[in-house]
């Protein structure tokens, strides 16, 4: 969740010309920050006063103490997290500052490898990486990218990219700088274990995903300034204040028409806007038919409007409802025998939606095995390339367009689980043009008979907003009459 | 969204009607914050929303409560709010001082409980609460307006329109900083140990705060004008320090509890519905006809509550008094509900356990609706069959 | 809760007896457990009031704090625990020698969860103390000790031991203390809701109810608080009411008067026994219906570790140890999570390959099938020259519903050092599907696969997703270099004054 | 006969109720009193013991005012100028020190802690060590007073510092709690007959 006061508070793209006017002045303020960090960090080891040190306009004061190491930054769905990342790689890597990059997932780090090897033809980067790791062709296609098993081993690289996972086991090098990404789906415990390998480092993170949990419940530690289940940007905070907290303004990823409903459901504590204009993004079909008319009705609503709520008739179901894994296949199958094409900034003339560029997002495990099976049924071969995973292997994921097993759906009841904000914030925020959400129709009194419990710990401050709360007006949105498509019979 | 009182003013006196000549039984905050516990449960809606007290009517259709409060309990909690309150709230002004930096100058104390604010009251017709709440509002007004110094308020008396039936609510004490908010303070007797206390305690006792909160809150807007950020999100727990008697302060964030119940508070506009819906002859009057005899007999109390629709669920017990009655009435019908969430879960459009059992026996064919659940529970039950046969001597 | 426990309960429902949800026993029931029921004071965290403790049925022991209000009778209570408990636990530490672990280590069985709990509010409040003997440092110093005089020297002690119980009792698998509910809930699915499970009267009548009465009408009779008072540590209201509130007011008067005393002290205790035998006996009950199963194959192993920690933690307290403190330290807290998740993985694990019902709910959610092999190709050797690797391929027809996809990894239930990845689902007739799956290790040595170790057309085999052997844990950092995104290294906690005479009203 | 304590005091009830008082040197609830003369007199006063004192006391006097030197009387409410709920107080103080405003309790609860800790002084003066009763009192007032006590005198307060403290609070708050004081004082002695202003005004 967004930390609550931030010494520094990034403009919001509103006081700007232009959205993208506004995320160059988050990022620049960001890098800024990083080399106050840096010059007092030098001036610290060579032990000298801290002479000439200009002032500048930020937590400067804060700064000069030892106390401020790190720099966190929230950043809201599709903000440009890994073009931050790059950025700061390159702006550190350029000051003779090696850096290590911890990612949660090995697909995410090999995307920013790919990115950094893009971006910054020259630099030398280290993959380090479990033994059984098998380089993705988006890794292997660059040069000067050295794979390794152990770190030592990858000591020269200006960059090492890794799991937070692999950095743990991983022999000890020289502190370096840390860039941490999706450092709020980190647990605490997994950030101890790095602690010492670098001395400096910045967050990033998006606060409105999903916490990290464990498998052992227990309440223990709640309250602890060191609670392990906690997310690690949580807990640096609690143990550093003063940090520099910043926020990027501007959602590169999420469309026009998506934007205000995840922004005030789910960022209360730090809105942001769209960075591109409605009339920028579209998605047409070639076709008007997919044979499916349920389906047909949800995508054309989700063409015009950015959403769409596919409703089934009320009844009580197993969490594996097959009429509704049915009825998605039949939305995603639909949507590539139409043949969608989306226009967008970045493919004026309009990119075929193929089956890779589609989501299909659910709060189970088994509930995707049955989405699965009900693809290969309806689609065969051409689907398999779609993607369909729990909203937890989503997280950080983009596509054109989504869709999404309403976490309610079929239920009698509405646990703590299914009304996690962050796992439905995941399920609606994932795609560049459209939306389809498929559930069933009762939700509404569901969530009115479950307001959640609502559990009070001393030195747990509530988490805002509220999974009740987002789930209501979620629901509001979708069931208005631009979205809803109810399915009779 | 329009609020509970605007739909719910004209059906106080049908609510009167269906509670017969038995005295209301008030709303504590308590009995509001339950709300959160079970929101759609028509029957303790309807029955706290008539004032009906639950607890008599479970003991008259023969399912008695089983609650209580140990006598050591409540004593317990009576000396330790005495030791808040003495000598002037003087524990009370020490941790208002270390938590949320009174001034030495903020120690003025308004003591609400005192008879004599009733008693002069009384003299204009008013009820004791009705006295109370007046002068309440009257101080709270004069502290958010500056014109009287007082930091404490003890024991004030709020009130609250719950679906249009008033309630009077007392807190143990608001605080004001001068050009500051008002916070609520608890004083609760459960203990904070190395900074933590029993969840189900601490809970409890901020849903309740955050009742409180809500009065406060509607109370200062009708009396100044909306202003709703001159009442702290954030409550005062004064709570024993780990094992001894030494009052300790603790702060939380109601905001959570108090959103979710001010949200259920206006939708009880269902208590309507449920009012119209009750069969004319039946009502839950509690009272005797003078000569010691019930006016209502157990048998017409019961078909009065089987013609309310209740939502029961076993931690019902944990919380209502009629939870007794439910349970019966599953049995009864072999509901699924009786075995819990967990199993209803497994039996989705399946309606009595009976039904389960024979579908899962192969005994009867399910429904289109049906089929999917059944194949998973034979599928189960087949797992099960075998696993068992496949290791005697134990079962 | 899984479909197959939803079944269990139904089937409880309607033969009107608890049904078995396990085919073995997956605690480990020393030979000489000892009872404990604690009764706390209503109102207060870490009031004693009463306990009836034990290794020997017949035999309870009875402890009662005849003035509970005030803190020179807790202490005493504290005192008498010591006397009982660290006897207890020593008697298992005197065989023990050298690195080997004791032959066998203490074992505590309360009620429920409430009294595992209440065990760890007594071992907070008692740990922290310092043997009262006043040392002339001050006036008030020596007031206080004076005041604190009469913590015998047990207490402390019994403190460390009470919270290392505690903590001991969150590790999944451990059996040192454990819960009667815990246990038969583990164990037996009963025909009511799991919340009444939590009251163990009426979930040990649904198990074991009297002869010519079912579960269900036994459960149903213990509803009345009279017959059956709650297990503890709270009691009942009615009682604190009807009985005990007077007979504590007869302490405070007869206080005093040694005769008067002795009088009010047994009218007392008479009391607290008729609400807590009824409780000793179910406690004593769950134990015998647990003896009665057959121990699943793992529960030795867990139990060697249970004891293994036993005579680490007695060395400790036996070298003077350091108390353990309020709340865990950064470094602490991350490496304990770290051995619960590990142990639980472990634990899942275990229960599964022990047991074939628990098996079935892994079966039954999609992470295991069950079979029979139709075809295998033992000899099967992949890879050139030195690298040739055996790899037979046995093909498995199951009924059971698989998620599994090609290049999935399973292990032989029945041979857990041998994995076995999905090639490919063929769906066959007869509602069923051929799974076909190349074998890695648990083969032995050579190029040949030991006798045995490939499963043969026509054997029943079972493969699952669940590993018995889990990663170990990746290396925290000490204390001492604790980072300072965790706060940098904490202040030690070494017990103060304060803590040592903390109050206790 | 009138009644005795059980602690082989020979006074009656309102003789020791003026005892304590006397000590606090204002108005005070009966818990306070009987604490007060277990720390510094013959033990408790059993509270109950005072539940109708101050009934009796008004009787007597409006069957004949001023018969006795002193009577144990109400402390008047500031606003209303009606009995403080379960306050007692002197009728031979200036009714000033009897009006209970806004400040009144801390004001009161200040002043006798001043006076609490003079006498705790006197006793160590002389040399004898006061009752564990008398340093629990002592406490409870230093306790909750800024700089009452230091780390070091948490069990035994020191009696000066406590004083020191206690006035140190009263002076910040002297100015306005004389006001309301007079004022409401003023009022009594217009409106009030002589035994309302000793028992407070209360609305039939």
């Amino acid at each position: 969740m967004a930390p609550s006061a931030s010494p520094l508070n990034t403009a919001t793209a509103r006081e700007y010309a232009s959205p993208a006017e506004a995320a160059h002045v988050a990022l620049t303020a960001i890098l800024a920050d990083l080399d106050r960090l840096d010059r007092q960090h030098s001036v610290e080891s060579a032990g000298v006063e801290l002479a000439g040190f200009e002032p500048a306009g930020l937590a400067d004061a804060a700064i000069r103490s030892a106390a401020i190491r790190g720099v966190c930054v929230d950043a809201p769905p599709g903000a440009g997290k890994s073009t931050l990342a790059v950025a700061a790689t390159r702006h550190l890597t350029e000051a003779d500052r090696p850096v290590m990059i911890v990612t949660q997932t090995n697909e995410q780090a090999d995307d920013l490898v790919d990115r950094l090897a893009g971006d910054c033809p020259g630099l030398s980067i280290g993959r380090l990486h479990k033994s059984g790791y098998l380089a993705p062709p988006r890794v292997t296609r660059h040069a000067g990218i050295t794979l390794g098993e152990d770190a030592q081993s990858l000591e020269s690289c200006q960059a090492i990219v890794s799991t937070a996972a692999k950095w743990a086991y991983a022999k000890p090098i020289a502190p370096r700088w840390a860039i941490v990404d999706e450092v709020y789906q980190m647990r605490s415990d997994a950030l101890l274990l790095l602690g010492n390998r670098f001395e400096r480092a910045l967050f990033v993170g998006d606060p409105g995903q999903l916490d990290p949990f464990s498998a052992y419940e227990t309440d223990q530690w709640a309250g602890s300034d060191f609670n392990p289940l906690d997310n690690a940007m949580d807990v640096t905070l609690r143990n550093n204040p003063g940090l520099p907290v910043h926020t990027l303004p501007v959602s590169w990823r999420l469309p026009p028409s998506a934007v205000p409903l995840v922004s005030q459901a789910f960022y209360p504590n730090g809105p942001f806007e769209a960075g591109t204009r409605p009339e920028q993004r579209s998605l047409v079909f070639g076709a008007d038919d997919s044979g499916d008319r349920a389906a047909d009705e949800a995508l054309d609503r989700a063409a015009q409007t950015g959403w769409s709520y596919l409703e089934l008739p009320h009844r009580h179901t197993l969490r594996t409802d097959e009429q509704v894994a049915e009825q998605i296949a039949r939305v995603a199958v639909g949507l590539l025998r139409r043949g969608a094409v989306a226009v967008s900034e970045r493919s004026p003339s309009g990119g075929p939606v193929t089956a890779e560029r589609i989501a299909i997002g659910t709060a189970h495990r088994d509930q995707r095995q049955a989405v699965k099976r009900q693809l290969r049924r309806l689609g065969g071969a051409p689907t398999e390339a779609i993607t369909v995973d729990t909203a937890n292997t989503l997280q950080g994921r983009e596509f054109d367009v989504t869709i999404a097993w309403h976490p309610l759906s079929g239920r009698a009841d509405a646990s703590r689980f299914h009304l996690e904000t962050g796992r439905l914030c995941v399920l609606l925020s994932r795609h560049r043009h459209a939306c389809i959400v498929v559930g069933r129709a009762g939700i509404q009194e569901v969530l009115d008979a479950n307001p959640g419990d609502h559990e009070a710990r001393l030195g747990v401050p509530p988490k805002f907003p509220d999974g009740w709360f987002a789930h209501q007006s979620v629901l509001a949105h979708l069931r208005s009459s631009s979205h809803h498509v109810p399915v009779t019979s | 969204m329009t609020t509970g009182q605007e739909q719910e003013s004209g059906s106080a006196g049908r609510l009167a009607a269906v509670r017969g000549a038995a005295a209301p039984q008030g709303f504590s905050a308590r009995k509001i914050a339950a709300l959160l516990d079970n929101p759609e449960c028509g029957r303790r809606k309807l029955l706290d929303a008539a004032g009906v007290d639950k607890r008599v009517l479970a003991d008259r259709v023969g399912y008695p409560s089983l609650f209580g409060q140990s006598p050591f309990a409540i004593a317990r909690a009576a000396a330790f709010a005495e030791i808040v309150r003495r000598d002037g709230f003087a524990e009370l002004i020490r941790l208002l001082r270390d938590t949320l930096n009174f001034s030495l100058a903020e120690a003025g104390v308004a003591d609400l409980a005192d008879p004599a604010i009733a008693a002069a009251a009384t003299a204009d017709g008013l009820s004791a609460q009705e006295a109370r709440h007046r002068e309440t509002v009257a101080l709270l007004r004069d502290a958010a307006l500056g014109t009287q110094p007082i930091a404490v308020f003890g024991s004030p008396v709020l009130a609250l329109s719950i679906g249009g039936v008033p309630a009077y609510l007392e807190p143990d004490a608001i605080v004001h900083r001068e050009g500051g908010r008002f916070t609520v303070v608890g004083i609760k007797a459960f203990p904070v140990i190395d900074g933590q206390a029993p969840a189900a305690s601490l809970t409890a006792a901020v849903k309740q705060q955050a009742v409180y909160q809500i009065a406060l809150r509607r109370n200062l807007a009708d009396a100044l004008g909306d202003d709703a950020d001159s009442v702290a999100d954030e409550v005062v727990l004064v709570c024993p320090e780990n094992y001894s008697n030494r009052p300790i302060a603790v702060i939380h964030n109601a905001k959570q509890q108090a959103d979710a119940i001010a949200l259920l508070l206006d939708r009880l506009g269902g208590v309507d519905r449920l009012v119209a819906d009750l069969p004319a002859a039946a009502d839950f009057d509690l009272s005797d006809d003078g000569a010691g005899a019930a006016r209502r007999s157990p048998g017409e109390l019961a078909t009065a509550l089987e013609s309310v629709g209740a939502r029961y669920l076993p931690t019902c017990r944990a919380n209502c008094d009629l939870a007794g009655f439910c349970r019966g009435e599953a049995e009864r019908a072999g509901s699924p509900a009786l075995l819990g969430p967990d199993v209803r879960d497994a039996l989705p459009g399946i309606m009595s356990i009976d039904d389960a059992l024979t579908l899962i026996n192969d005994e009867t064919d399910p429904s289109p609706d049906q089929a999917e659940a059944v194949a998973h529970l034979r599928r189960a039950a087949r797992l099960r069959r075998e696993s068992l046969s496949r290791t005697e001597g134990v079962a | 809760m899984s479909t197959l426990q939803a079944i269990a309960r139904l089937q409880a429902y309607e033969s009107g007896y608890a049904q078995p949800i396990t085919t073995v026993r997956h605690a480990h029931i020393a030979d000489r457990p000892m009872v404990f029921i604690p009764l706390q004071l209503a109102g207060q965290a870490a009031a004693p009031l009463a306990a009836m403790l034990g290794e020997n049925r017949r035999r309870p022991q009875m402890l009662i704090v005849e003035r509970p209000r005030i803190r020179r009778y807790r202490f005493k209570f504290a005192a008498d625990l010591a006397a009982v408990l660290l006897p207890y636990f020593e008697s298992f530490t005197e065989q023990s020698f050298g690195d080997e672990p004791p032959a066998d280590a203490p074992q505590i069985v309360v009620p429920n969860q409430g009294a595992i709990a209440f065990t760890a509010h007594l071992g907070r409040s008692t740990r922290f103390r310092r043997i009262g003997v006043p040392n002339s440092r001050s006036a008030a110093a020596d007031a206080r000790a004076a005041a604190i005089a009469g913590v015998a020297p047990g207490v402390p002690v019994v403190g460390q031991w009470l919270t290392w119980l505690a903590d001991r009792a969150r590790l999944p698998g451990s059996s040192v203390l454990l819960a009667a509910t815990d246990l038969l809930r583990a164990h037996w699915a009963t025909g009511q809701s799991g919340y009444e499970d939590g009251q163990l009267a009426a979930l040990h009548a649904w198990i074991d109810p009297p002869r010519g009465l079912t579960g269900a009408e036994a459960a149903h009779r213990t509803a009345d608080p009279i017959l059956f008072p709650p297990a503890g540590p709270g009691t009942d209201p009615g009682f604190d009411e009807r009985e005990l509130a007077p007979a504590l007011e007869a302490c405070e008067a007869a206080h005093g008067d040694p005769a008067a005393e002795q009088a009010a002290r047994k009218a007392l205790e008479d009391a607290l026994r008729s609400q807590l035998e009824p409780v000793w006996d179910q406690v004593w009950g769950a134990v015998a219906l647990l003896r009665g199963l057959e121990p699943a194959a793992h529960t030795v192993k867990r139990w060697e570790a249970d004891r293994r920690a036993f005579a680490e933690f007695d060395t400790r307290v036996r070298a003077g140890g350091l108390p353990q403190p309020r709340r865990d330290s950064a470094v602490s807290s991350g490496r304990r999570l770290g051995q619960y998740e590990r142990e639980l993985d472990r634990f899942e694990a275990q229960r599964a390959y022990d047991d074939p019902l628990v098996m079935a709910e892994y079966r039954l959610a999609g992470e295991a099938f069950a079979g029979v092999v139709e075809e295998a190709e033992p000899d099967r050797l992949i890879g050139e020259g030195r690298s040739r690797k055996l790899r037979p391929l046995i093909s498995v027809r199951t009924s059971d519903e698989l998620w599994a996809e090609p290049g999935d990894r399973f292990h032989n239930a029945a041979n857990p050092r041998q994995s076995a990845t999905v090639v490919r689902i063929e769906s066959v007739p007869g509602a069923a599907v051929l799974v076909t799956v190349e074998l890695t290790g648990g083969m032995g040595r050579g190029r040949k696969a030991a006798k045995g170790t490939v499963p043969q057309p026509g054997d029943a085999v079972c493969f699952t997703s669940l590993a018995l052997e889990g990663v170990p844990g990746a290396a925290f950092p000490e204390p001492h270099e604790t980072p300072w995104t965790h706060g940098g290294p904490p202040a030690g906690h070494a017990p103060t004054e304060a803590d040592a005479e903390e109050d206790w009203d | 006969m009138k009644p005795r304590t059980g602690r082989g005091s020979t006074l009656t009830v309102r003789e020791q109720v003026h005892q304590a008082l006397s000590v606090l040197g204002g108005p005070a609830a009966p818990k306070l009193i009987s604490a007060v003369h277990e720390a510094f007199f013959t033990g408790p006063v059993l509270p109950r013991r005072m539940a109708s004192l101050r009934r009796d006391e008004e009787r007597s006097f409006t069957a004949g005012p001023y018969q006795r030197p002193y009577y144990i009387c109400a402390a008047l409410t500031a606003e209303r100028l009606a009995p403080g709920r379960g306050l007692l107080a002197v009728s031979t103080w200036p009714l000033e020190r009897r009006i209970v405003g806004p400040l009144g309790p801390r004001t009161d609860f200040l002043t006798a802690a001043v006076h609490v800790a003079q006498q705790v002084k006197r006793i160590v003066s002389c040399g004898e060590e006061p009752s564990e009763p008398a340093w629990q009192l002592l406490r409870r007032y230093a306790s909750n007073i800024p700089g009452a006590t230091g780390p070091r005198d948490r069990e035994r307060p020191e009696p000066g510092r406590v004083r020191r403290a206690a006035l140190a609070e009263l002076a910040v708050h002297e100015a306005a709690d004389r006001a309301d004081r007079d004022r409401a004082a003023g009022r009594a002695r217009e409106q009030l007959t002589e035994s309302q202003r000793l028992f407070g005004m209360v609305v039939k």
